[in-house]
């Protein structure tokens, strides 16, 4: 029944849903959007009668006591009822699941996320598992943007900039803070959203269920796809000339940031690729042979 | 209000006097006792708060006449310090999720 | 005090007035001319979504200048600094200085001490005071735009850091918020002490008419609400100009720099006291807007409002339950499960009130001889507007929902259902409905009527299309509208049918403005109709259109009645006012 | 036509116009001190160490010395209240020479109080505690300067009192005593706030 009446979700123009927790959201978001429908109509057709029925000409003379019957009570109580079992029911125990159960650091995929003016810093733990310390004395924008002590734990450390990579299938668990203002770290097809909020790190974790190659095979047929007008703030030409490749970089998922961080926060999108389990760990050693050779060349 | 009244009123603002003096004291006194004891001092604030409430109700009760006033004040307080302690401490329940590490 | 024996100088009658008439007049002018900025700030926002980067028409070298004179690039288009300016002004300027001063500083000065018989305000004075601290407080804000960096760029909410390495624009933010806060304190507090020591004899509280009651909880929640933020604002001073770090948390790095603060401060910390106010600012906005739709429903149903009783006590609620759901707007914060039950259960809790009073207008209809007049057209439009704007909130108030909702256009199109349809709709009756109390002309109903009509498709237009983009995902606050992010991709064309709707609802307000400024041009009346819409409430049947000056009142009303006697068994005439003492058998 | 309940109380609420605007002021009031003192314990127990330790070591010591000082200031401040209560009774009792008295003395417990202040002030800041230096000092200089702007404020008013707004006495004493309560009123909560201040910024470290 949830399921089933919950389905409307699928007309609401949602995105994509490319999570496992997506779906019951979605149907809780389906639930309460019948809701909302069945005041609406009900409510708006009483109005309509009411308004045709008792206009003045109509109805010249009004009646003194009007509406005797207590129908709207019996209404206001449904409302109640309906809106005791959404949060009750639904919305109390699914943000349990998903905002305090906190997955076991060694049972996940960990990532460290870190906002600023104006991109997101991703930051993979490398080969030992274990995140390097920071140290904000070490920041340096174009070749440190965090601040990272290569060395110990951290000498093994990835960073990326905007270039979050996930395989697909396994939970993965952002440990997400910011290095200035307030962000707000959503990828709208994972169902995701939180404020990333400097001084504290706040634990976000999903589990993807879609590849990036799959999704876009999902949505050939959409804007997104084929993208027009400002062509995803590149124009024209530069979006032409990208390879097939990097146009499904742009395609493909992407991280919003959600709340004003200042001049450029209408531009502030990271890249989300998921892929399977060879291609990203693939993906890391790739990354993992960039950062050897920038170690020789530094080397002096 | 008679005169007779008045120094009634005029005798318990003198004794009120007194008792924020000695109430003044107490704080003062507890809280240098606390210092050299032990380095918790959730026992001194508790009693300094304490002391600072009463001192606080003697003001509030006398010289502002609030024992004597009327009902709709004491409304419109009530609801006040209701929503003071909301925001006083509601801020403090925050709990978040977050992290050791970092 | 307020003795007019002598004849009143041009200032003490016009400027420095203490009537209270005159100051809710000034307010209204005051306050539509910030209505009409807000606007129009608005319009040029839309202009930046619909065409991103490409010039304004018609006043593209206005926004050359102003873009030049605060230092940013511009080809006469509204860059992206710009946009933020316009947009954190934007929601100051309509929330601060256009609604809430039209609804309590002028609907509630102007109305208020004629509808409970009073002469006047308790504190004339201070009723003055408060319209000149209001002004200043304006004035400050809108000299924030020519400084260098622009005005308030970190949007109405002003969330540090962000705020806190703002340019200067923000401190004058916060020294025109510090103003303005002042002057809804003590407009607040002269309206409470109006409503509980100046009603007439007889005029219980359970005959107040309902305007009053919404005012009286309005300026509660404005006296108990307003302070914490006004201590924000101070704190955010301090961070701003003595380099505190009140909500700087230790060890930030801004463009590559260590900011050199001592840290310990808490960025929650300004959302807290922020939305404490910013939540009941919410019923502020809405419940004098609700107080409007009640007098204007019961009037041209002529016949009782349905439920009096349930309304006064579900507006008294839901003034005290507002003070209690401020966190349903930071469910994103990083909020645990004891304070998430507890937000989202007062934020259901919250809705049932609403609902109670929306279903008592509705039931209101059900027997009434319905006068379609433009007032009414309003107030009838307002019912389902306001409705769309209340559904919106039941998933906003769900945590979870919240997750894919939070910060996106669906928030703005759930608040602008509420604010702007819902809100304005209302001040809009308000105005139709007692522009002949104030100038003892009626306006003109054609005009009304295509007023009315218009702006009621367009407002539709503007903000329906905002809950689709929503659902997508768009967030709000993109200065191209979307453009760079993948998932707006299919929404996109909807900022163009959204722009047009805003321009052509700005068209839709000609024919109201026309319509004032034709009636105020024409003769009056040698003796106009005190009571035009046969109402029964004191400010029709006691006094002249306009009042007379000083005092309202030929002698104090008695009031024998309640405040909605419409269609009474046995009485000759359809209306019986509040202070006729027998029902009359003519 | 003239305002009713300016002067006499209104019978069914017994009260006269300014007493009701007062108590709404100041319950406006405690809500503006609620929120910096909502400020003060979020950040003092998000604080590892209070007072926080900054650039300039910790505030302690010269905390330490500073408490005889603000205890004077609170010995004065509640003086103050009292004088100022027994200024209302004597116009209560209709002798002016006993109001003027207590009213000035209220005026110079008020002038003390400052004085005191401006050289716990000086003193803090020529050590370099300047509001800046952590957070600690931001809420002691915010808090206590909030707190003196109103002792400045109550100093006009009772000042304006003590001049030339005792004319009204001769006309209207009725309405001049009301006036004095309101003020006095005012002045408790003045004095209310810093029994407060006293303990959570001096003592309680």
């Amino acid at each position: 029944m949830i399921e089933y009446l919950g389905k409307i979700s699928d007309h609401l123009g949602l995105p994509v849903n490319a999570a496992s927790h997506g779906l019951i959201m979605d149907l809780v978001l389906g639930w309460v959007h019948w809701v909302m429908f069945i005041l609406f109509a009900g409510w708006g057709l009483y109005f309509i009668i009411a308004l045709i029925k008792f206009n003045s000409k109509s109805n010249p003379k009004a009646d003194y006591n009007g509406v005797q019957s207590h129908y709207s009570k019996f209404a206001e109580y449904g409302v109640i009822i309906v809106e005791a079992f959404l949060l009750v029911g639904l919305s109390i125990p699914l943000w349990s699941q998903l905002r305090t159960t906190v997955p076991d650091a060694d049972a996940a995929i960990q990532v460290r996320v870190i906002a600023q003016q104006f991109a997101w810093n991703i930051h993979y733990p490398g080969a030992d598992g274990e995140f390097g310390d920071t140290d904000i004395k070490l920041v340096d924008e174009e070749s440190n943007p965090i601040g990272l002590v290569r060395g110990g734990a951290g000498a093994d450390d990835i960073v990326t900039l905007n270039q979050l990579h996930l395989p697909v299938n396994q939970q993965v668990l952002i440990h997400l803070t910011s290095k200035d203002v307030i962000h707000s770290f959503g990828i709208p097809e994972m169902r995701v959203k939180q404020d990333a909020l400097p001084g504290m790190t706040i634990p976000v974790y999903f589990t993807p269920t879609m590849t990036s190659a799959e999704f876009i095979n999902k949505i050939k047929d959409t804007n997104r796809y084929s993208p027009s007008g400002n062509y995803m703030g590149l124009g024209q030409e530069t979006w032409e000339i990208l390879s097939e490749e990097k146009k499904n970089e742009f395609r493909g998922f992407q991280i919003a940031c959600a709340q004003l961080c200042g001049n450029s926060h209408y531009k502030m999108r990271g890249f989300l690729t998921v892929e399977t389990e060879e291609e990203f760990n693939a993906w890391l050693e790739e990354e993992a042979e960039y950062l050897e050779e920038e170690d020789e060349d530094d080397d002096w | 209000m008679s005169v007779k009244d008045m120094t009634h009123h005029i005798a318990n603002y003198r004794k009120i006097f007194v008792f924020l003096l000695i109430g003044t004291a107490l704080t003062v006194a507890a809280s240098y006792m606390e210092f050299n004891v032990q380095n918790s001092i959730a026992g001194a604030v508790f009693v300094g708060l304490t002391i600072a409430a009463i001192k606080g109700y003697l003001v509030a009760a006398n010289f502002m006449h609030l024992n004597s006033e009327k009902k709709i004040i004491h409304w419109i307080l009530l609801l006040t310090v209701f929503f003071l302690s909301l925001l006083l401490f509601i801020p403090l329940l925050w709990d978040l999720n977050l992290m050791s590490h970092y | 005090m307020s003795d007019s024996h002598h004849e009143e100088s041009y200032w003490r009658k016009y400027i420095f007035s203490t009537d209270h008439k005159t100051i809710g007049i000034q307010y209204g002018i005051t306050a539509l001319l910030f209505l009409f900025f807000g606007f129009s700030l608005m319009m040029v926002m839309r202009w930046q979504l619909a065409f991103p980067d490409q010039a304004v028409p018609v006043i593209g070298g206005l926004i050359q200048w102003l873009a030049e004179l605060n230092g940013f690039a511009s080809i006469g288009n509204l860059p992206s600094d710009l946009y933020n300016v316009f947009g954190a002004m934007h929601g100051t300027i309509m929330i601060f200085l256009g609604v809430v001063p039209l609804v309590v500083g002028a609907f509630g000065n102007y109305i208020v001490p004629l509808q409970i018989g009073a002469p006047d305000m308790a504190f004339p004075k201070l009723n003055m005071t408060s319209y000149w601290v209001y002004f200043i407080g304006g004035v400050i804000m809108l000299v924030s735009f020519f400084l260098p960096g622009g005005a308030a760029n970190s949007g109405w909410t002003s969330y540090p850091p962000l705020s806190v390495i703002a340019t200067t624009g923000q401190t004058f933010w916060l020294l025109g918020m510090v103003f303005l806060i002042t002057s809804s304190l003590l407009g607040s507090i002269n309206i409470i002490v109006t409503i509980i020591q100046l009603r007439a004899p007889g005029l219980t509280w359970m005959r107040l008419p309902f305007f009053v009651w919404a005012q009286f909880v309005t300026s509660f929640l404005l006296v108990l609400a307003f302070p914490p933020l006004e201590a924000a604002g101070f704190l955010q001073l301090m961070d701003r100009v003595f380099d505190t770090s009140f909500f700087l948390p230790s060890g930030l790095v801004v463009g590559g720099e260590a900011l050199d603060v001592s840290g310990g401060g808490s960025p929650l910390l300004w959302q807290h006291l922020f939305w404490f106010l910013a939540h009941p600012e919410v019923y502020v906005l809405i419940l004098p807007g609700m107080g409007v739709i009640a007098e204007i429903i019961a009037n041209n149903t002529r016949k009782p409002i349905w439920g009096y009783k349930s309304l006064v006590y579900s507006v008294v609620f839901l003034g005290f339950m507002s003070f209690i759901v401020w966190a349903h707007h930071m469910f994103m914060t990083g909020m645990g499960q004891g304070m998430s039950i507890f937000f989202q259960t007062t934020t259901m809790i919250i809705s049932v009130p609403s609902v109670i009073i929306l279903s008592c207008f509705m039931l209101s209809l059900w027997g009434g001889s319905i006068r379609f007049n433009t007032p009414m057209l309003f107030a009838l439009g307002w019912i389902p507007m306001f409705g769309i704007g209340g559904l919106t909130g039941l998933p906003l108030g769900l945590s979870t929902l919240d997750i894919h909702l939070h910060d996106t256009y669906y928030v703005i199109g759930h608040f602008h259902y509420v604010v702007a349809p819902g809100t304005i709709f209302a001040i809009f009756a308000g105005i139709y409905y007692w522009f002949p109390k104030m100038t003892g002309k009626m306006l003109d109903e054609t005009l009304g009527k295509i007023h009315f009509f218009f702006s009621f498709i367009f407002m539709n237009g503007i903000f329906w299309p905002m809950l689709i983009q929503g659902m997508a995902g768009v967030s709000r606050r993109l200065a191209d509208g979307g453009e760079s992010y993948a998932h707006a991709q299919g929404t996109l064309h909807l900022n163009e049918f959204m722009s047009y709707s805003a321009w052509l609802l700005a068209i839709a307000q000609i024919p109201f403005i026309i319509n004032l400024i034709r009636t105020l041009l024409r003769k009056k009346a040698a003796e106009p109709d005190p009571n035009p819409w046969r109402a029964t409430t004191i400010e029709w049947t006691d006094t002249t259109s306009p009042p007379m000056g000083h005092g309202n009142f030929e002698k104090v009303p008695t009031v024998y009645r309640g405040p909605y006697e419409y269609s009474v068994p046995g009485d000759s005439t359809d209306f019986t006012p509040q202070t006729s003492k027998l029902i009359k058998d003519r | 036509m003239e305002i009713p309940y300016n002067v006499q109380v209104r019978e069914d609420t017994g009260l006269y116009n300014s007493k009701l605007g007062i108590w709404l002021f100041l319950a406006s009031e405690v809500m503006l001190f609620g929120g910096l003192f909502s400020a003060y314990i979020l950040l003092r127990t998000g604080a590892p160490v209070w007072p926080p330790i900054g650039e300039h070591g910790s505030i302690m010591h010269i905390l330490k010395e500073t408490i005889p000082h603000a205890t004077f200031n609170t010995v004065v401040l509640i003086a103050s209240s009292v004088t100022m209560v027994m200024a209302w009774v004597s116009l209560k009792m209709k002798d002016l020479r006993k109001f003027r008295i207590y009213l000035g003395t209220t005026l110079l417990c008020a002038l003390v109080f400052l004085i005191v202040k401006y050289f716990e002030y000086s003193h803090k800041i020529h050590e370099g505690f300047v509001p800046s230096h952590d957070t600690y000092m931001a809420l002691y200089f915010t808090l206590t300067g909030l707190h003196v702007l109103h002792i400045i404020g109550g100093m006009i008013v009772l000042g304006y009192f003590f001049g030339p707004g005792i004319k009204m006495w001769d006309n209207e004493p009725e309405r001049f005593t009301n006036r004095i309560e309101i003020v006095g009123l005012y002045w408790h909560f003045v004095d209310l706030v810093w029994i407060f201040l006293f303990p959570i910024l001096y003592l309680l470290n």
